[in-house]
């Protein structure tokens, strides 16, 4: 297949000689290196070395999680679709489906407070609604450092404004989530962003590309040099030096999102869509390669015809650039001028810009000449999958509780209500909207959020939990506590708990006590969703959230959802009454 | 009665609206994309809340620009009762059917949440079931709310009675000029307001406040 | 033909986020700074024949969107090198 | 001292709201506008006794408060006439 590039005629990025330095700069080890050229079986070019860093960052691959991942309960018979799609989907009775998932936006969010977090929420939402679901409720898991660190107040500020700007815009309600302040997050925020969406369970639609010769087809936003290497930032330890890099920043475009939203639940009305996929992280690269990956087929891009919104864009930035507010499908033959209309109707692009082949392989044209061809078999499932050295989280110190019987009770209650781990979070949640849609029946200031389903008596709990302290005490503990907790909070509002997402925030794990802080909080995790019949059904993990060396407390975030078939039922959490009986229930 | 619901690109509180409306009128309101040059007729029109067009520029700036807004003004000219809650109200003060303008909340926050409202004035079409001087509890959500306006044109709706509604003095979310929250224009039949009835229109929501609007007008125009 | 559009806030009318930076500024420690307004600068590309041209299209585009001419001043500078 | 400070986002990064603008220009009928970008324009008055020490502060605003640095390039402009 080498033989067929174009010979070189002028400076092309492809023609630059891989040298370790490079290969070090895509973020990937000698050894892995080693093996993209023995899957090529040649050195591959910058343009394809480009798409295998992407493909092989811990972000997009989970070589470090996934040997961990896979030890976690997925069934159960809610579940429509368990981990590996873009979302997770359960059954919430009468052919109604609920679709969600959770992911982190943390490095992003770190840099550019505002963009990174509305860009986080703006891809978690499509997510959701490429499985052909209409998003009616976003979540966010926030962690923040030293409410007294120089940069906190910034942070916070900007992270806040980024999910309301996005989230407000696009008119769906935030209704609710966590805020937690510790200085292990000083120079490592967590932004986790959860969406929940409504589907109809036989109007799912899914990533798996099928049909040879189908047409690959590109709508939405137009493409620029956004966030290039975005996904293996996303993968690399920070230091000071990658703050001054100031890769360029993802900016979202709600306005943009929410006509993308209508044209796709239009579109999806139809039976035009064989599959679709959000180009998220590494965008138009790792949604080729998983749509025609997981169908089993192969897949030629022309680049030329990619709606571009800068000039002299190389292959190289197309593949890689994370601009927002596009995806990518793949039509039933024919289909396309149907599907055209209302994209451009939305006033958004479209363009056809490759089809489906048989040759499971991956060919991009870019000017006449073929810049990439490779095998996409070790691209997708093929990337390194690493058994990670780690040791087991020694037992915490027992606090001494000796001196406790001096304090005086209503100064410590003083004290804790007035710390930053329990004051309210008004301030916060009122910056979102929470109210939007018409269906909120509790939004935040409660134990789980409650949201009806459309038009019927059923309401959604949503919840997010997990307590990074406990997790760092005993992990295995601290992870059962997160599910339990999630559980615990759906429950009360009287709701059947009946699945959860997640995201997984931690350190280095190429570190054996962080790995082992990994293993257990999992450990914990699952078993807790085994006891309490509450399967995982999506997920994201984020590791190497570490600056200089500090690595932040083990924060496996939990999102939970159970349904109430009777929202007359539900029950609020405030004593509504006076003369009541209070009850204290559990051990 | 007709009523029709303009629907803006970035428009999302236009389905919460219409269920308020089809609730009260018992038929659905037309759904009328901006980008239509006919508007049919109807007795109300409604200028839903949203981001139309992002809120980019200045709120509503966009939207009152669009093809269908002269078809307002026209209807509006001819009697047609109009409603413009929250970007709607932004709308109808960019395209002149109301004076003055909503600036950037005061505390620079979107801000989400219910309000204590007092009725100013409840002998509009819109506000004829609410009790005068009556508290109501309605939620607001916006960036824009701060209504503005030079004193002259202040005194001139204080003296005609046109600030339909007004925030308690001590809840105004957003710094609005003398607690504004809602006007009409000298007809009463244009109503721009920033907090959303069709919010509060069900006891599950949290309350019914907002729905006599929509049942009050019903019985106002027919 | 490029052109930069300045839209200000008129005299008096009150701008919120002009004050919030003033305010900010106090607490960063920059003593001294008063009268903080902030208004929008929109860079335009426009294909017109004469710098008449271009000018009378932008003041009519002021005048029907960008500006809010009940609050807004705006000031039209053409870049005649291009 | 009067200065004014542009700041317009930097090459290259999404501006959505211009992207929002010369569209809507188009549906009024205005033709050939193109490359719309929208910034900020910030007006203030600085107690300095020098312009040179006026735009060394008003520098140190810009990289501090005034400018998202990530995503945008500021410009300062002072008005000596004042
Ligand atoms: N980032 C956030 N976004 C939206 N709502 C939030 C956020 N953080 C906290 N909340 C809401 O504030 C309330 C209190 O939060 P928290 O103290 O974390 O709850 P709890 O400890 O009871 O789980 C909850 O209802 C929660 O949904």
């Amino acid at each position: 297949m080498n033989d067929d590039m174009t010979p070189l005629e002028t400076a092309h990025i492809n023609d630059t000689e891989i040298t370790p330095e490079i290969v070090a700069e895509h973020g990937l080890k000698p050894n892995e290196y080693e093996k993209i050229v023995a899957h090529m079986g040649r050195t591959p070019n910058m343009t394809e070395l480009g798409v295998f860093s992407v493909m092989w960052s811990e972000h997009c691959s989970y070589k470090s999680s996934r040997k961990w991942l896979k030890k976690l309960p997925v069934s159960g018979p809610q579940v429509i679709q368990g981990p590996g799609e873009n979302a997770g989907v359960i059954d919430i009775g009468d052919g109604d489906a609920a679709v969600f998932k959770m992911e982190s936006h943390n490095h992003p969010s770190f840099i550019e407070p505002y963009q990174g977090a509305a860009t986080g929420v703006g891809g978690i939402m499509r997510d959701v609604f490429t499985m052909g679901a209409r998003p009616v409720a976003n979540m966010n898991a926030l962690r923040f450092g030293d409410p007294s660190h120089p940069k906190t107040r910034h942070l916070v500020a900007g992270v806040v404004h980024g999910i309301g700007g996005y989230g407000n815009c696009i008119g769906v309600p935030t209704v609710g989530g966590e805020v937690n302040f510790d200085s292990c997050y000083n120079g490592n925020i967590l932004v986790n962003a959860m969406c929940v969406g409504l589907a109809r369970t036989d109007k799912i639609f899914y990533a798996a590309a099928t049909g040879i010769g189908a047409p690959v087809v590109y709508v939405g936003s137009k493409t620029g040099r956004d966030g290039i290497h975005g996904a293996t930032m996303a993968s690399a330890e920070f230091d000071d030096a990658s703050e001054e890099k100031r890769p360029t920043v993802q900016v979202g475009d709600p306005f943009t999102e929410k006509l993308l939203l209508e044209a796709c639940q239009e579109l999806m009305a139809s039976d035009a869509i064989i599959a679709i996929q959000d180009m998220g992280a590494a965008g138009l690269t790792s949604s080729s390669v998983e749509m025609a990956d997981k169908g089993g087929v192969g897949i030629v891009l022309d680049l030329d015809k990619v709606p571009c919104r800068e000039t002299h864009m190389t292959g190289y930035e197309m593949l890689l650039s994370e601009s927002q507010e596009r995806m990518l499908m793949v039509l039933k033959p024919g289909r396309e001028p149907e599907a055209e209309a209302i994209f451009l109707r939305w006033g958004l692009d479209f363009a056809v810009v490759g089809s489906l082949t048989d040759t499971g392989r991956m060919v991009v044209h870019h000017e006449g000449r073929m810049i990439a061809d490779m095998p996409l078999e070790p691209l997708a499932d093929g990337a390194p999958e690493y058994d990670r050295p780690f040791t087991p989280t020694p037992l915490a110190p027992q606090i001494d509780a000796s001196h406790a019987d001096d304090t005086n009770i209503t100064d410590a209650l003083k004290t804790l209500m007035g710390c930053s781990e329990i004051a309210s979070r008004r301030w916060i949640y009122e910056q979102y909207d929470s109210m939007v849609m018409g269906d909120t029946l509790a939004g935040p200031g409660g134990d789980a959020a409650l949201v009806r389903v459309h038009g019927t008596q059923k309401a959604l709990a949503i919840s997010t939990d997990v307590t990074p302290r406990y997790c760092l005490a005993q992990p295995v503990e601290g992870g059962k506590q997160a599910v339990a907790e999630a559980y615990r909070n759906i429950s009360a509002t009287g709701a059947t708990p009946l699945a959860i997402t997640n995201c997984l925030n931690f350190g280095n794990p190429e570190r054996p006590e962080i790995m082992g802080q990994f293993v257990e909080c999992l450990e914990g995790m699952g078993a807790a969703c085994e006891a309490l019949d509450f399967p995982v059904v999506s997920g994201n993990v984020s590791l190497y959230n570490e600056t200089n060396g500090q690595g932040i407390n083990p924060t496996p975030a939990i999102g939970g959802v159970g349904l109430i078939e009777d929202l007359e039922k539900a029950v609020g959490n405030a004593f509504s009454q006076a003369d009541r009986y209070i009850f204290v229930l559990g051990k | 009665m007709q009523a029709s619901v303009i629907v803006f690109p970035g428009s999302n509180c236009d389905r919460d609206v219409a269920i308020c409306l089809e609730a009260a009128t018992g038929k659905k309101p037309n759904m009328v994309w901006h980008g239509d040059s006919d508007l049919p007729d109807s007795d109300v029109i409604v200028l839903p809340g949203g981001f139309s067009y992002g809120d980019y520029l200045r709120c509503g700036s966009m939207a009152a620009n669009s093809p269908i807004m002269k078809e307002v003004v026209l209807k509006a000219q001819k009697g047609a009762a109009v409603l413009g809650i929250c970007n709607g109200f932004q709308v109808l003060t960019e395209c002149g059917l109301l004076p003055g303008v909503l600036m950037r909340n005061a505390a620079l926050n979107f801000v989400c949440r219910n309000t204590r409202l007092i009725v100013d004035n409840n002998t509009t079409p819109f506000t004829g079931l609410y009790q005068q001087g009556e508290e109501v509890i309605i939620p607001v959500a916006h960036n824009e709310g701060n209504y503005f306006a030079d004193d002259e044109t202040l005194n001139e709706l204080s003296g005609e009675g046109r600030i339909v509604l007004s925030y308690a003095p001590d809840d105004n979310p957003n710094g609005a000029c003398r607690n504004i929250a809602g006007i009409c224009d000298s007809s009463g039949l244009v109503l721009g307001m920033m907090p959303h009835p069709e919010r509060r229109a069900e006891a599950a929501l949290g309350g019914e406040d907002g729905k006599r609007m929509f049942t009050g007008l019903v019985e106002a125009l027919s | 033909m490029k052109a930069t559009v300045k839209i200000t806030l008129k005299h008096g009318v009150l701008d919120p986020q002009g004050k919030a930076i003033e305010k900010s500024l106090g607490q960063l420690g920059f003593s001294g700074v008063n009268e903080v307004r902030q208004g929008k600068l929109i860079e335009l590309d426009i294909d017109a024949d004469t710098p008449e041209a271009a000018e009378k299209q932008i003041t009519e585009m002021c005048e029907k969107l960008l500006a809010n001419t009940v609050i807004e001043n705006y000031d039209i500078q053409l870049n005649l090198a291009d």
